[in-house]
């Protein structure tokens, strides 16, 4: 069996597992086996790929697997990755794992909880292994559902409307998907699935493209919260449980980036020519809008979560400019928000708990009180505005320098703009910290709380150590990226000159 | 100017009453006239029938709808006490949609069978269908023959007893 | 010179072990490990500048310029990437020198200063951080490297200054230091984005062909690192951070608000110099105006502020403006034709940092004694705390150029570059140099002398500080003492070249009157117990003492800027569109959707003549739309 | 002169629609019902009438006439059968009282 | 009789065991105590039927009695999901029969309810109009008794009234449409009529009148009306029965009919069912967010599922027929899981179906509910249940012929048919009961109903991702 497969077929059977646990030490164990199996596999399967990249190997896709499924329409179970899946594949595996102990004391229905946190999980890695666009929507559309009712019944606040409204939206966009893969498929003659074997074709009309182009980025392009369609974002993130948050934020909303870059501009490249400059009008709005959004809202996960569409946008601003440093920058920067939104999430969602609010007028120097989580809170911050040595640096400098590279104009004014939301970053990270860490604490009822408990310490750490580790060493994943991101540049530039 | 033959002089007559009573039947305010006029337009379909030469058909419409079904009316009507509280007054404007609606689509078929061009065939008078024809037709296993829609029409029939006695009979 | 390295690895050990493993550790013992640590660094230092200056020469007459370390960082593309190495030039090797040095004496001097305060090891922690990502920027081997550790040097400075964190005034400041710094680091991005996109490296030392492409576009390139710059080193109107983060530990002033950090926008365009003056000379002269603004602005601010530290917050913006006149005035880059200015600069700096520092920790002293910055609850501490008295005399009279303190020295070089430049900008500086000369005398004698706030320090009498805060004082005051004759020249100049400093007699006169009368000036002045000419002066111009005191307003602007420009007036609106605009059309399908399964409601009335008539009209429809479309 | 088949059409599209109209107007129950009549009737005489006329040879339109009128009776009967069962419900049997399933 | 015709008899097959087993529990309802609980009566004719199920199926295509009758594979594999499908909708009515007062009706309950399937069967294999006519009517008329069946109870008889009245209406106009087709080409057999046929006005009548006779059958818009009412009123396992077997008959036998019938006419046809499909779909769907009760809002589910249906006859190709059967066979286990949830909440509450009641159900019937949440995840469209691969294989098919538009207007409305059916989870999930306690007991259904959710689960997972039975399907398709 291939070894990807199991990245699938562990979750599968961890469902099982809670299926048949009877107390919520077992589910916790069931969670903790399967997340950590998890994690070692991505762990390994990135010390395999580098390895075999390092032996030479050259195919574009590596373990690939592939079995037919459904014959009549060229479906096929297959699988395979490169450098971009694995790297994401790694973070969905972080995620989950800290995400796990992030919701360690979740009440109530705990096991329910898991099973369809887990459903979501199955969604995303399945995604990231698939190469085939059939399999590849089943996945993403597995990841969706569950998240209604992760929100709606464990969520806070306005949860009911959120969880409908992100569902909804999301469910939106996959309409918009499901029209551009059939568009892709019978384009491409009815052929074949594959998306390798597809971008080999390349044989989809132009007339079609330019139909199909946008309703694919479009599609994904809502779950990666393209302006103006990302307004499921606020409200689902401020609703979800903190693990759900961590999750989505920190891997469902990469889904977006991934499959606008490995399915709509790979498989349509002309389509991209010819609406490039709009979308990209679009994710740069995004890229700034969302940065200024963010500096007036008063719930720290609407900060987060407009920093989010801020964050995002920069994942689809780099994919549109094409070059081969924005590409991989694009994706540097879905690894690094995913991880550290995902801390940010899981600190916010530490100091509800405790405090059960997130005003930020409400809350105030939480530093003395909890010092552990606003350390962490700290650090997320930083790296959320860019602080080198933290992954957020990294991936904004790789995504900026690749990006002012293009070599028109209007690219590189679009560029500039999208600087100056590192500046309206620092401006939002900063009012936050000041305002709810720093100070002296005027809730009474908060002298009293208590700082993270072993759990909580664990998925922080955990985190922190991922987002510094990218942040110091980036050499290795831009290495691994920049090489799986060539062929499909290459393949741009060739029609895009 | 041609003679005019019995054959047309029936039609017109048949044909006259037929579409008046049909009007009366739905439009009488006493549903038992309604009930009569229908029985007049069942009639009036079975002269349509010995026209045409359908003997049989003809027969059959005769017994079992003019004697079966309008004594069915009948007595229902009666059972129902229709007769005694027969309101059939509706507002202006659902009026006025039924009656567009229904000139709409008479105007629509009409124009269509008009102008579709019918061959104009002419058909020996009284020339009666050979019952035996019939009777074979309805045995036959081959094509135009139709047993296999006699044992349908006798499982739907039989159904339709069971259910109709089933619904109708107390308890 | 490998070990050089270590240079940068040991505050950075020092920094995670403290930041680490700190609470479990007592105050004395990280101390002790953070000081100890820089100790080594300055140590270290000493011997790397040691052995790269007995280094011969090379065949040109220039110190060679080394990189013992370098490797790749994040590659971008074949050309473009960022390096983490160590550089060894001149004026990397001179700032080495400067900052481990000023960091150690502060890390001594904070032993007492932060003696028992809650979050020493923190303190420590943070210090050995800063000093780490200082002395990465100075050896930075290439622009993107050193935006790094700027930004690094940023960070530090935040948490630094906001390290009494209950404060609101600190909490305020840092937020402020860091976003206006911020502000203007974006500059300095963009213009890393045009140099490394039209020079095709960056590296400080392109190739021929990525100059000739680039050559059009370095103008703009260096223009917006110097935004960058500007903003680190508290350029007019970028400074506005600089005074309020006063709010950190006095010692954190000395350390980064005076010494080092501020002087990285001087760096960097010295950094820069070569492609300064071969393809971007008009960009070096706006320095030039830019930095004498300040200078004067800042000169002007300080000589009615009441807060001491203030006072030299702003002698520093105005010194730093000095150094950066001095880039600025080059033509050329030989000492002897239009690039004395640059040498100039990189003396001053290195003067400045040693009494500048030297004033700050005596300030911290004097705080530590009176537990105010305010002058009005000083006076007549001359008494109380003779070797504080001493020093900060010393420095006053360094910076006022008053020979034989170094202050002198630097100074004169720069005024003669700005004469040689042009005699208005030299008698402009001349000018400035007075008023700095008078208002760090209006200190001096209001701490020190004047009317003795009796009740104050009868209350809580003040006391010389322990010997580990005298301790540093006393060395950088030895420093100021003597650095004055360093043949400074023979390190560092603009083409590398060796350098004899000999002083123009003239300027060197009129600086010396200039110093003197303004100093006599301020004793006439503030000396006394009473204040006669200074109180009717600000009797008689009212407004332009208050506009002086409120530092001409610049606070108010920056509070219009943030809250009602950028809060108020960009994003308010944005959020308000963003949830009833975009939010409120998708909010709108859902409400559309409801409200059309209501509109067509009606058709499922429940009256079966209703259903088939739309059954019949269903039927016309069709039939209509085949027969007239098909 | 022969009558053209075009008049039977006619008079079984007057029949056809004087039913739709009944149903649209009607309110009591069986009044609709003998409407419906009406046009089941209209459907068979076209049968009849094409089958004769043009189509003689072979009996399709005959017995499709010939089971229309069957199955329509059979409808007659069942129909008439839930009708009493709605008036054993509800003791009329208007429209009005079978619209309370609505919206 | 001679050979030919007695092998030609024994073609028939399906429709011959469908007999027998209607006989036999006619003479079995005859002898058995009218008011006895009747449950080995209710298992055997479940026993029957489950054999009758493998009766249907036959490898090699048929055209007996003249043309009168065609049998494919494809149409047997069709009748093999009714019967199966009726197999499920009886397991859930056991207990509904077994309630004392209709207990003594269930001999014809079966008896009604296997005929109309067998005149389904018929529709499905005429070949010819009389033929098919004579199935519709049978597969309607009765109906129409089960559905008044609860015949004490107001909304029954009703809803009965209602459908028999516009069944009449309905099928008043198609045998007019049927005359016009005769008239205009002089046969009705399937294999003659497509060389006969020129497309003329009157034939575009008839084509209108014919497809909004089956289009009363599958309940599209603008011929739905009667739908909800009817569903809401007809006892729950009727609904469930009319929801998803009469409407996937009427569905195939369309496609079909227009498929092999009226090939001259594609034109036409497409337009006007590519018109339906969407009207039904986005009127059903901005409906049923209306709806409050249960049934009532799963009629108008199923309304805008037959518009999905239509799209496989809109493609009209092999692929297309084979999504229908496929979107048939789904729709069928997803709906009766549906409504057997419905069905068994309502026996076991007094007759509660508003979505009201379902607050809370999570925490007194987590099973029940779970079973819901798949079938509604299902009807949505939700992977990896099979509603998501039935969607896209329908989607697939029209939209190889063309059809983007109306496949993305279709997708379109899978949001808002998320939403509804999200309204009904929210409800089981999330909502709070008005007075924190949820209306429904924990309570324990029949085995027959669980035999039948079970099934319908497994169906629910099954049939997706194991690709083999739409492969079946498209291998039988192609053979028709």
């Amino acid at each position: 069996m291939n070894i990807l497969s199991l990245f699938v077929l562990i979750p599968a059977l961890m469902l099982l597992g809670l299926w048949a646990a009877r107390s919520i030490n077992q589910v916790r164990g069931v969670m903790v086996a399967g997340a950590s199996a998890l994690l070692a596999l991505s762990v390994w399967l990135t010390v395999a790929y580098l390895q075999a990249r390092g032996a030479g190997e050259t195919a574009e896709m590596l373990f690939t697997d592939s079995v037919m499924w459904y014959a009549p329409l060229h479906i096929c179970y297959s699988v395979g990755v490169d450098g971009i899946s694995v790297v994401m594949l790694l973070l969905s595996a972080i995620i989950v794992f800290t995400g796990t102990f992030a919701s360690w004391k979740l009440q109530p229905l705990t096991k329910e909880y898991f099973l369809w946190f887990t459903l979501l999980s199955t969604g995303v890695f399945g995604f990231f292994i698939s190469t085939d666009l059939f399999t590849m929507f089943m996945f993403y559309e597995v990841a969706l559902i569950p998240m209604y009712l992760l929100i709606g019944v464990w969520g806070s606040g306005r949860k009911e409307y959120a969880a409908m409204k992100l569902t909804l939206m999301l469910m939106g966009g996959s309409a918009f998907l499901l029209i551009g893969i059939l568009g892709i498929y019978y384009g491409a003659g009815a052929q074949t699935m594959d998306v390798v074997e597809l971008a080999r074709l390349h044989n989809i009309p132009e007339s079609m493209q330019h139909v199909f182009f946008p309703a694919v980025f479009l599609g994904f392009g809502v779950l990666g919260a393209l302006f103006p369609f990302h307004t499921w974002s606020p409200d689902g993130h401020a609703s979800a449980p903190t693990a759900v948050s961590m999750l989505h934020a920190g891997v469902l909303m990469k889904l977006g980036g991934y499959g606008c870059f490995r399915v709509a501009m790979y498989l349509m490249p002309e389509g991209l020519a010819a609406w490039g400059d709009f979308f990209l009008v679009l994710t740069t709005i995004s890229v700034v809008y969302g940065a200024f959004s963010a500096v007036v809202q008063t719930d720290l996960k609407y900060i987060n979560a407009y920093s989010s569409v801020s964050h995002c946008g920069l994942v689809l601003f780099a994919l549109l400019m094409m070059t081969r440093t924005s590409c991989t920058g694009a994706i540097l920067q879905m690894l690094s928000h995913g991880l550290m939104t995902a801390l940010f999430f899981a600190l916010i969602g530490m100091i509800y708990g405790r405090t059960h609010t997130r005003d930020v007028r409400e809350l105030s120097g939480l530093m003395k009180i909890m010092p552990f989580l606003a350390v962490g809170y700290v650090v997320a911050g930083l790296a959320n505005l860019g602080l080198p040595g933290l992954s957020g640096f990294v991936a904004e400098m790789t995504v900026f320098v690749g990006s002012f590279e293009h070599a028109d104009v209007f690219h590189r004014t679009c560029t500039i703009i999208a600087t100056t939301s590192i500046v309206v970053t620092a401006v939002y990270i900063l009012r936050v910290v000041g305002k709810i860490l720093f100070g002296t604490c005027h809730n009474p009822a908060h002298l009293k709380l208590t700082d993270a408990t072993w759990d909580e310490r664990l998925a922080v750490i955990c985190l922190i150590v991922c987002v510094a580790g990218l942040g110091l060493a980036p050499w290795w994943v831009s290495d691994a990226i920049g090489g799986s991101v060539e062929p499909i540049v290459s393949h741009l530039l060739v029609l895009n000159p | 100017m041609e003679e005019i033959t019995l054959q047309q002089v029936i039609f017109g007559i048949v044909a006259l009453m037929m579409m008046v009573c049909s009007v009366l039947a739905v439009t009488s305010g006493k549903i038992l006239r309604a009930a009569t006029a229908l029985l007049f337009v069942l009639f009036g379909t079975s002269v349509f029938y010995f026209i045409l030469g359908y003997t049989y058909l003809g027969a059959v419409q005769l017994s079992v709808y003019a004697g079966g079904i309008v004594v069915l009316y009948v007595f229902s009507i009666l059972l129902t006490r229709s007769d005694k509280n027969m309101n059939e007054r509706i507002p202006r404007g659902r009026w006025f949609a039924a009656l567009a609606t229904t000139v709409a689509g008479f105007v629509l078929v009409a124009f269509l069978l008009l102008g579709h061009g019918f061959a104009d065939t002419v058909i020996p008078a009284l020339e009666e269908l050979n019952p035996g024809t019939v009777g074979e037709a309805l045995i036959g296993t081959g094509k135009y023959q139709f047993v296999l829609p006699f044992e349908g029409v006798s499982v739907l029939l039989l159904a339709c007893m069971i259910g109709a006695i089933m619904i109708a009979r107390k308890h | 010179m490998e070990y050089t390295i270590l240079i940068l690895l040991l505050p950075v050990l020092s920094f995670l072990l403290l930041a680490l493993a700190g609470m479990k550790m007592s105050h004395r013992v990280s101390g002790l490990i953070g000081t100890v640590v820089l100790g080594a660094v300055a140590a270290l230092s000493y011997m790397a500048a040691y052995d790269y200056f007995s280094l011969p020469r090379q065949a040109d007459g220039t110190f060679a310029t080394l990189v013992p370390w370098n490797a790749v960082w994040l590659p971008f593309t074949e050309s473009l990437h960022i390096d983490m190495g160590v550089l060894l030039d001149p004026i990397s090797v001179m700032m080495l020198v400067v900052i481990s040095t000023v960091s150690f004496m502060v890390h001594i001097y904070s032993f007492g200063y932060m003696k028992g305060e809650r979050g020493f090891q923190r303190y420590y922690a943070f210090l050995s951080l800063f000093t780490f990502s200082m002395l990465g920027l100075v050896v930075a081997t290439n622009i993107f490297q050193m935006y790094v550790f700027w930004e690094l040097v940023g960070v530090s400075s935040y948490l630094l200054i906001g390290f009494y964190y209950t404060k609101p005034e600190a909490i305020a400041a840092s937020k402020k230091a860091f976003i206006v710094t911020r502000f203007a680091d974006l500059g300095f991005l963009i213009g890393i984005l045009i140099y490394g996109f039209y020079v095709g490296t960056f590296s400080f030392t392109p190739t021929e062909t990525g100059l000739m492409q680039g050559a059009m576009m370095l103008p703009l390139a260096l223009g917006l690192m110097f935004v960058g710059g500007a903003g680190k080193s508290a350029m007019f109107p970028l400074h506005i951070w600089l005074p309020d983060a006063m709010e950190g530990p006095t010692p954190v002033s000395a350390l980064i608000h005076a010494a080092t950090m501020v002087v990285a926008g001087v760096y960097q365009v010295a950094r820069m110099f070569p492609l300064y003056i071969a393809y971007a000379p008009d960009t070096l002269h706006i320095v030039a105006y830019v930095g004498a603004f300040t200078a004067f602005y800042a000169a002007s601010v300080a000589c009615v502020q009441s807060d001491i530290k203030r006072v030299l917050a702003f002698s520093t913006i105005s010194q730093i403006g000095f150094m950066m006149v001095a880039l600025g005035v080059c033509t050329g880059a030989p000492s002897h034709e239009g690039g004395l200015g640059y040498m100039a600069s990189m003396f001053h700096l290195f003067t400045h940092a040693m009494f500048k520092a030297l004033l700050f920790l005596g300030a911290g002293c004097i705080i530590h004694a009176v537990h105010s910055n305010e002058m009005s609850t000083m006076g007549g501490l001359r008494k109380y705390m003779p070797v504080t008295h001493i020093t900060f005399l010393i420095a006053c009279l360094a910076i006022s150029g008053i020979p034989p303190f170094s202050g002198f020295f630097s100074k004169d070089e720069i005024l003669t570059a700005c004469f040689a430049f042009s005699p208005v900008m030299g008698w402009i500086m001349t000018l400035i140099a007075g008023m700095t000369a008078f208002y760090m005398f209006r200190l001096y004698y209001g701490i020190f002398w004047g009317r003795e706030n009796k009740e104050l320090h009868a209350a809580h009498v003040p006391h010389e500080s322990p010997l580990s805060m005298t301790f540093p004082l006393m060395v950088l005051a030895a420093i100021t003492c003597v650095a004055g004759f360093i043949p400074f020249g023979h390190f560092v100049t603009g083409d590398g070249l060796s350098y004899d400093i000999h002083l123009d007699a003239t300027v060197a006169a009129t600086s010396c009157v200039v110093a003197v009368v303004a100093i006599a000036l301020a004793t006439f002045m503030y000396a006394r117990d009473t204040q006669p000419v200074a109180d009717a002066l600000a009797r008689r111009f009212p407004r332009l003492h208050e506009a002086a005191y409120r530092r001409f307003y610049m606070d108010e602007a920056w509070l219009f800027v943030t809250k009602r420009i950028i809060f108020r007036c960009v994003s308010r609106p944005v959020a308000w569109f963003d949830r009833h605009v975009v939010d409120g059309f998708m909010n709108f399908l859902a409400w559309a959707a409801n409200a059309s399964g209501e509109e067509v409601q009606p058709m499922q009335s429940g009256r079966i003549q209703a259903y088939v008539l739309w059954f019949m009209a269903g039927i016309i429809v069709l039939t209509l739309m085949l027969l007239l479309c098909v | 002169m022969e009558v053209h088949v075009i008049c039977y059409l006619l008079v079984g599209a007057v029949m056809l629609f004087a039913g739709v109209y009944g149903f649209f107007t009607r309110r009591n129950l069986l009044a609709t019902l003998i409407s419906v009549e009406l046009m089941l009737n209209a459907a068979n005489i076209n049968f009849a009438v094409f089958n004769r006329y043009l189509f003689p040879g072979v009996l399709e339109g005959h017995f499709f006439s010939l089971f229309g009128i069957a199955i329509s009776a059979a409808e007659t009967a069942v129909a008439i059968a839930i009708m009493i069962n709605v008036y054993r419900n509800v003791r009329n049997i208007q429209t009005d009282d079978i619209s309370d399933l609505k919206g | 009789m001679n050979n030919s015709n007695l092998s030609a008899i024994l073609s028939l097959h399906a429709e011959l065991s469908l007999v027998v087993v209607l006989v036999v529990v006619l003479l079995a309802d005859l002898l058995r105590k009218p008011d006895a609980g009747g449950r080995w009566f209710r298992v055997m004719v479940c026993l029957l039927m489950g054999v009758q199920v493998f009766l249907d199926l036959t490898p090699d295509a048929r055209s007996l009695f003249g043309g009168m009758y065609v049998n494919t594979p494809f149409t047997s594999v069709v009748k093999s999901i009714l019967s199966a499908g009726t197999l499920l909708v009886f397991l859930q009515c056991g207990e509904w029969l077994g309630r004392r007062d209709t207990r003594f009706r269930q001999g014809e309950f079966y008896v009604l309810t296997l005929s109309t399937l067998l005149g389904m069967f018929f529709m499905l294999s005429s070949g010819h109009f009389l033929m098919f006519y004579i199935g519709l009517e049978t597969a309607s008329i009765p109906m129409a008794c089960v559905v008044a069946m609860d015949k004490y109870r107001h909304h029954s008889a009703e809803a009965g009234a209602k459908f028999i009245l516009s069944s009449m209406f309905s099928s008043a106009l198609l045998l007019y449409g049927l005359s016009l087709l005769y008239g205009t080409c002089g046969t009705l057999y399937f294999a003659d009529v497509p060389g006969l046929l020129q497309g003329s006005p009157l034939q575009q009548l008839a084509l209108v009148l014919f497809i909004a006779g089956m289009g009363f059958k599958m309940s599209l818009v603008p011929f739905h009306l009667w739908t909800a009412d009817v569903y809401q009123g007809a006892p729950t396992g009727v609904t469930a029965y009319l929801s998803v077997i009469s409407k996937g008959a009427a569905a195939v036998a369309l496609a079909v009919v227009l498929r092999f019938v009226f090939p001259l006419m594609k034109d036409d046809w497409t337009l006007t069912i590519a018109v339906l499909s969407v009207v039904s779909i986005t009127v059903a769907n901005l409906m049923a967010i209306l709806q409050g009760d249960m049934k009532r809002f799963m009629a108008f589910s199923s309304i805008s599922q037959a518009g999905y249906i239509v799209l496989g006859a809109l493609a009209g190709t092999t692929q297309g027929m084979a999504s229908m059967a496929y979107y048939i066979a789904v729709y069928v286990v997803a709906n009766v899981a549906v409504f057997a949830v419905i069905s068994t909440i309502e026996q076991h509450t007094g007759g509660l179906t508003s979505r009201d009641d379902y607050r809370g159900l999570y925490r007194t019937n987590p099973r029940l509910t779970l079973v819901m949440t798949l079938a509604l995840f299902s009807l949505g469209g939700i992977p990896p249940f099979a509603g998501f691969f039935s969607k896209f294989f329908i989607f697939a098919a029209a939209f190889e012929e063309g059809w983007w538009v109306v496949v993305f207007l279709a997708l379109l409305n899978t949001i808002i048919s998320l939403y509804y059916y999200l309204l009904v989870v929210k409800a089981m999930y999330i909502s709070e009961p008005e007075d924190g306690r949820c209306v429904v007991a924990p309570m324990r259904s029949a085995p027959g109903v669980r035999l039948c959710l079970v099934l319908c689960v497994a169906g629910i997972c099954a049939l997706g991702l194991c690709s083999g039975f739409y492969e079946g399907l498209e291998y039988w398709a192609e053979a028709l």
